[in-house]
């Protein structure tokens, strides 16, 4: 049986977690392969709730997933599909099913996904979202109504550090502080220092939270550039583009895992955060390399 | 047009009937447009080897049934009405003249308001539960994306603008800067808790009290 | 009551040999509404005109359709001829038969003049009278601005009889002028003298313009003078607001930041050169001058013009060295080619160059680099003072001014000529002229030119006191106006106003002395309110219907 | 469809220019009707759609060259009517009645002559294609 992440969180130097996306369709074999082989290695495993709003197999069932196969599923939790009623008995099940780790997301724009005619619900925004679980944790639904059997959710939000302009969004996360949770999630980082400002800002409203370092790997030119220019609060500087460049052709990934290995080892090193939250989509079966390379096995 | 050559199609004889008022405004259904419709409707059917008889009428406020009823005659001489107004005014002229065929022409799609001459942009919900005196006088509910009440999504772009349309600008980045300007960011840092969505009750119903 | 309507065809005394006008003539006789069909052979005289005058009177004519030649040449003279005989000017409609018809084409053309006549002929039944009226105007002048361009306008405007006010935002007129007018060579003090001693014009110094309302003959500006405000009305408002210039540093004319801190006393402008010129205790004088002009597309004579003076001065006070490099030398203006022969003459050395030639620190000179076209070979001249190529930029305060008045500006941030080639010193708001350096001319020539066209036609503007206006010849339709403002933010005049008619709802209001008459709005209203008498869509639609008819 | 072209001529560009092109002899062919408006920003899309209904086999707006416009912004606004009604064609799929706009200096009749000329190949072309 795995630790559960709360008690990570509370004990372990160095946090370590990842992702598992869920497949379209129902045959979840691939998303068992990949839970096997990181259930071991990392503290705690994120499941994608209709990832950039494309739809997919369910975040619950993959979470149900890794619990029957033994490892701590961390629940993403969007307001873009559900609404308060929908989201509260997702939350009911998924804790009576043994799954206690939530983290509470806006969710990406019906506009950037597959389904772009769909009716947008949010009617519930991240923060809300977070003191709903607050409430549902203190024995009561949001309306008021007293709960036949409690639940105790772990915590987790997500945060850009690298957004421009920044203080609306350092406005956001200090209410998401407020609000309570145990651990932040940031968006993918390149820059040291910046994650240093953040984390710093951090501490200033909230000293027991936990910062996770959101952690992708770029593994070529015109990924970054693709990246810079359209996925909204990333940045990754010129100088690592440069590093991409050099690299020979065919060593694209090999490149962008020791990139990323190394930026992993320089914040464990200087203590700039609390642990990564390694995202690789699509090539999680290479995540393990990673944490190799980092040291972090 | 496709969708209205198609309603059309059984038609000899349509009444194309515009607005006065709003849908005059906003370049959408008055008399110029009534005009071009018409002219587009016949021609398509002209290219088809076939007529259409059309008829012309502006109604001062189409969501009037008083003002509606003036066009009796004209209703009573067509098989079709090919309403211009936005969608209580299509639905005025159906409930007034029920046993003639009703069609919308235009595709009603938000309250808005001029930004400069021929581009509107969408200002107000009518949601019922207004919030704009948190918000420095900018909604969040219509003008963010995602309509969030409790600051900006993740997905703010580069300079403050929106992630679905780097045309367009977060609102909350909107918010921010006039609140920071009136001093006031207190505001923003307010936890607001779940908006009451059903502050109005679809159908909607307003019952003045006054007078 | 049906139009009667009198149709007069003209033969252009047998010019128009590809027209059977008796069959022609025939034809539009039976055209509804037609009382009446003349040839008359010599509509361009006296006599004919004559003969039409008695046709309309007799027949009792109430439209009337000339079919002849083009309305460009004629159309006002037989809107005369129609004054005459008691009906408007306006119920006229000409069918262009001779340049657009005969002329036009080879072969008998009879069908088609028909067809012609038979579209004035349906647009002359939907004619209707304009009514003129004389509006009082105001017969003052604002001259914005204290430099030459703006005394200069007040002085001639005072020779014509126009009282004006000169308004300048600086403590004294002329402040930036006074370093120029050696360089241009006109004298400004005198000038200033002159203005301050007449009575005919008016001086406010440190003011400035705040709100400016209403239209051509009937300004109200609002003046801002040391915290005081005056309010006053003006028929005419002339900006004349100058310029300012900036070296051409960058895009390849730049030293090297390190070479930049010593030597960059060694470039100057024309300007600052013409004031080495003329200082007496001058220490060093430079042994070699380079200039460098004409690479930044301005349209200006002047860059010319200074260069050919200062290298003659600078050759005959201090014998310098003297190495062109230009573009091109534009010697179209009155005398300069002379002065061009007489700088050859005396040993300046022409250099023309496609490309903007680069600079560079030698030995501390200052090395200009560029290929020569017509050796075909990089020259490189070491020089002891650069002069180089300025830019020309709009002062500080047109952009506030332009929004002020609500006129545009051009991509460079000048005010923009209402049409560069036909009413160049007319802004498009209507009783705003533009003068000198703010529309981008600087030499002097040029700039007198410009005061003079402005002078002339505001005083052809305002000197009667009045001005004969059609009246409501555009007009909304207060009923069907739905106040959505699309044409007043469309005006390219500026001439629609937000207002009451008769005390009822607020409606778009034409402003007749301000339009110009060019239907854009009746065009964009989306109401269909307003109707422009002579080119309404009813008569333009009966234009178009008369080709089903035939 | 009586072949007529309905030209709607600017009068401070297109009209005079037609007039020069006749003067000088300059032929184009005679199925063209002009119809002489203040500026083309007068011309509006029913005007242009009218013309159609009435039978013309194309309609040709013709302005003052770019810049040039008397009326500051009326050839610009033209265009923009002529893009709006062909895309209206477009949509009851209406081709081959071609709905153009020149822009051309009053001392261009060449470019007049060139536009009717254009425009008539145009229409035979699409003609020719059916």
């Amino acid at each position: 049986m795995a630790t559960p992440f709360r008690e990570v969180l509370k004990t372990k130097g160095f946090v370590v977690t990842t992702e598992v996306g869920p497949d379209k369709g129902s045959n979840v074999s691939k998303a068992i392969e990949h839970i096997g082989l990181l259930k071991d290695k990392v503290d705690g495993l994120n499941v994608t709730d209709n990832q950039s709003s494309v739809m997919r197999y369910p975040s619950l069932g993959t979470c149900l997933l890794i619990k029957e196969h033994g490892g701590e599923p961390v629940l993403q939790v969007t307001c873009r599909d559900r609404n308060r009623l929908a989201i509260q008995a997702d939350l009911l099940f998924a804790y009576s099913r043994g799954i206690s780790n939530v983290l509470c997301l806006t969710g990406d724009s019906i506009d950037v996904g597959d389904h772009k005619e769909a009716k947008q619900v949010f009617d519930l925004d991240s923060v809300q979202l977070i003191h709903l679980v607050h409430t549902l944790n203190s024995g009561k639904d949001m309306a008021g109504n007293e709960l036949s059997g409690g639940i105790d959710f772990c915590i987790g939000t997500s945060a850009s550090p690298s957004s421009d302009p920044l203080e609306p969004q350092l406005i956001k996360v200090e209410k998401k502080l407020k609000a309570g949770v145990s651990f932040i999630q940031t968006q993918a980082v390149y820059e040291l220092d910046e994650l240093k400002r953040f984390a710093e800002f951090v501490r200033t409203v909230d000293e027991e939270v936990k910062i996770l370092a959101g952690i992708v790997p770029v593994i070529g030119v015109k990924m970054a550039a693709y990246m810079n220019e359209n996925v909204p609060g990333i940045f990754i500087p010129q100088r690592l583009v440069d590093e991409l460049a050099e690299a020979p052709k065919g060593t694209g990934v090999s490149k962008g895992i020791e990139i990323s290995a190394r930026m992993i080892r320089q914040l464990k090193e200087e203590r700039v955060c609390d642990g990564v939250h390694i995202m690789f989509i699509g090539r999680e079966e290479r995540v393990p390399e990673i944490l190799e390379v980092a040291g972090l096995l | 047009m496709e969708e209205i050559k198609q309603a059309m199609a059984l038609y000899k004889k349509v009444l194309v009937a515009g607005c006065g008022t709003c849908v005059t405004v906003c370049w959408a259904g008055g008399e110029k447009e009534v005009g071009i419709l018409a002219s587009q409707l016949r021609l398509a059917r002209s290219a088809e080897g076939s007529e259409i008889v059309t008829l012309e009428a502006i109604v001062e406020r189409q969501c009037e049934k008083e003002m509606v009823a003036e066009l009796k005659d004209k209703v009573t001489e067509v098989e079709a009405v090919l309403s211009l107004a936005c969608g209580s005014g299509v639905q005025v002229m159906a409930e007034l003249f029920e046993d003639k065929p009703v069609f919308p022409a235009v595709n009603t799609t938000f309250i808005g308001m001029p930004e400069k001459e021929g581009l509107w942009v969408e200002m107000c919900g009518a949601c019922g539960d207004c919030f704009l005196d948190r918000t420095g006088g900018i909604c969040p509910i219509v003008r963010c994306a995602k309509g969030l009440l409790n600051g900006p999504c993740g997905g703010t772009r580069k300079g403050g603008k929106c992630e679905i349309d780097p045309d367009k600008d977060c609102a909350w980045v909107l918010v921010y800067r006039r609140l920071e300007k009136q001093g006031r960011l207190d505001l923003m840092r307010q936890y607001y808790t779940p908006k009451n969505f059903r502050a109005v009750k679809r159908p909607g119903r307003v019952q003045a009290t006054k007078a | 009551m049906e139009a009667k309507i009198g149709v007069f065809l003209c033969n252009c005394g047998g010019g128009m040999k590809n027209i059977d006008f008796d069959a022609a003539g025939a034809k539009v006789a039976k055209i509804r509404g037609v009382a009446c069909v003349d040839l008359i052979s010599d509509l361009c005289l006296e006599e004919g005109r004559e003969k039409m005058a008695a046709g309309i009177r007799a027949e009792n004519l109430d439209r009337v359709v000339v079919a002849a030649c083009s309305p460009e040449f004629k159309e006002h003279v037989l809107g005369q001829v129609l004054e005459n005989a008691g009906l408007d000017g306006h119920l006229l409609c000409m069918a262009n038969i001779r340049e657009q018809c005969s002329w036009a084409h080879e072969g008998d053309v009879t069908e088609k003049a028909v067809e012609l006549m038979n579209m004035a002929v349906n647009k002359a039944r939907l004619l209707q009278p304009v009514e003129k009226q004389d509006i009082a105007v105001d017969r003052e002048v604002l001259v914005v601005g204290g430099g030459f361009s703006a005394v200069a306008s007040a002085l001639q405007f005072s020779r014509v009889g126009l009282r004006s006010t000169l308004l300048e935002k600086e403590v004294v007129l002329g402040t930036a002028t006074r370093e120029l007018e050696g360089l241009h060579g006109f004298d400004i003090c005198s000038m200033i003298d002159a203005v301050e001693g007449d009575t005919n014009i008016e001086i406010l110094t440190s003011g400035r313009m705040t709100t400016a309302k209403g239209t051509i003959g009937d300004f109200t500006v609002t003046i801002t003078k040391e915290g005081e405000e005056i309010s006053r009305k003006y028929g005419a408002i002339v900006l004349a607001t100058g310029y300012r210039t900036e070296l051409a540093l960058g895009s390849g004319l730049e030293l090297r930041a390190d070479e930049e801190a010593i030597s960059r006393a060694k470039i100057v402008s024309q300007e600052q050169l013409f004031g080495m010129l003329n200082d007496p205790f001058i220490d060093t004088k430079p042994k070699t001058i380079g200039f460098v002009f004409g690479f930044s597309d301005e349209n200006s004579r002047f860059p010319t013009l200074a260069t050919l003076n200062n290298a003659l001065a600078a050759k005959k006070e201090w014998d310098s060295e003297i190495y062109v490099f230009c573009k091109d030398v534009e010697v179209d203006s009155e005398g300069v080619e002379k002065l061009y022969r007489e700088a050859r003459e005396c040993g300046v050395v022409f250099l023309k160059c496609e490309v903007l030639p680069r600079i560079a620190v030698d030995n501390g000179r200052i090395a200009i680099e560029a290929e020569d076209v017509f050796l075909g070979e990089d020259t490189i001249v070491a020089c002891d003072l650069l002069v180089a190529e300025e830019l020309l930029f709009p002062t500080e305060g047109t952009a506030a001014l332009s929004s002020l008045l609500n006129i545009l500006l051009d991509s460079r941030g000048f005010y923009q000529d209402e049409n560069v080639h036909l009413y160049p010193v007319a802004s498009e708001k209507k009783g705003v002229f533009l003068v000198g350096g703010c529309r981008g001319d600087l030499d002097t020539g040029r700039v007198l030119t410009d005061i003079s066209s402005a002078v002339m036609s505001i005083d052809k503007l305002l000197l009667s006191g009045t001005i004969t206006v059609e009246i409501e010849r555009v007009k909304a339709d207060p009923q069907k106006c739905v106040a959505c403002l699309t044409c007043i933010r469309v005006c390219p005049h500026g001439a629609i106003q937000l207002g009451r008619v008769d005390g009822g709802k607020e409606i778009a209001v034409i402003v007749d002395l301000a339009c110009d008459a060019c239907g854009i709005c009746a065009a964009v209203c989306p109401a269909k309110a307003i109707d422009f008498q002579g080119y309404r869509d009813d008569q333009l639609l009966a234009q178009i219907e008369a080709i089903e008819e035939s | 469809m009586n072949g007529r072209i309905i030209a709607f001529c600017c009068e401070h560009s297109a009209y005079p220019a037609a007039d020069l092109a006749g003067k000088l002899g300059l032929h184009y062919p005679e199925t063209l009707r002009i119809i002489r408006v203040p500026c083309a920003g007068r011309v509006d899309v029913i005007h242009m759609l009218r013309a159609l209904e009435k039978g013309a086999s194309a309609v040709l707006v013709l302005g003052c060259e770019d810049g040039a416009c008397h009326h500051i912004t009326g050839n610009i606004r033209a265009r923009e009517r002529v893009k709006h009604c062909d895309m209206l064609l477009r949509e009851i799929g209406i081709d081959g009645r071609p709905v153009v706009m020149f822009n051309l200096s009053p001392n261009a009749p060449h470019k007049f002559v060139k536009a009717a000329n254009e425009i008539t190949k145009i229409i035979k072309e699409s003609r020719e294609a059916r």
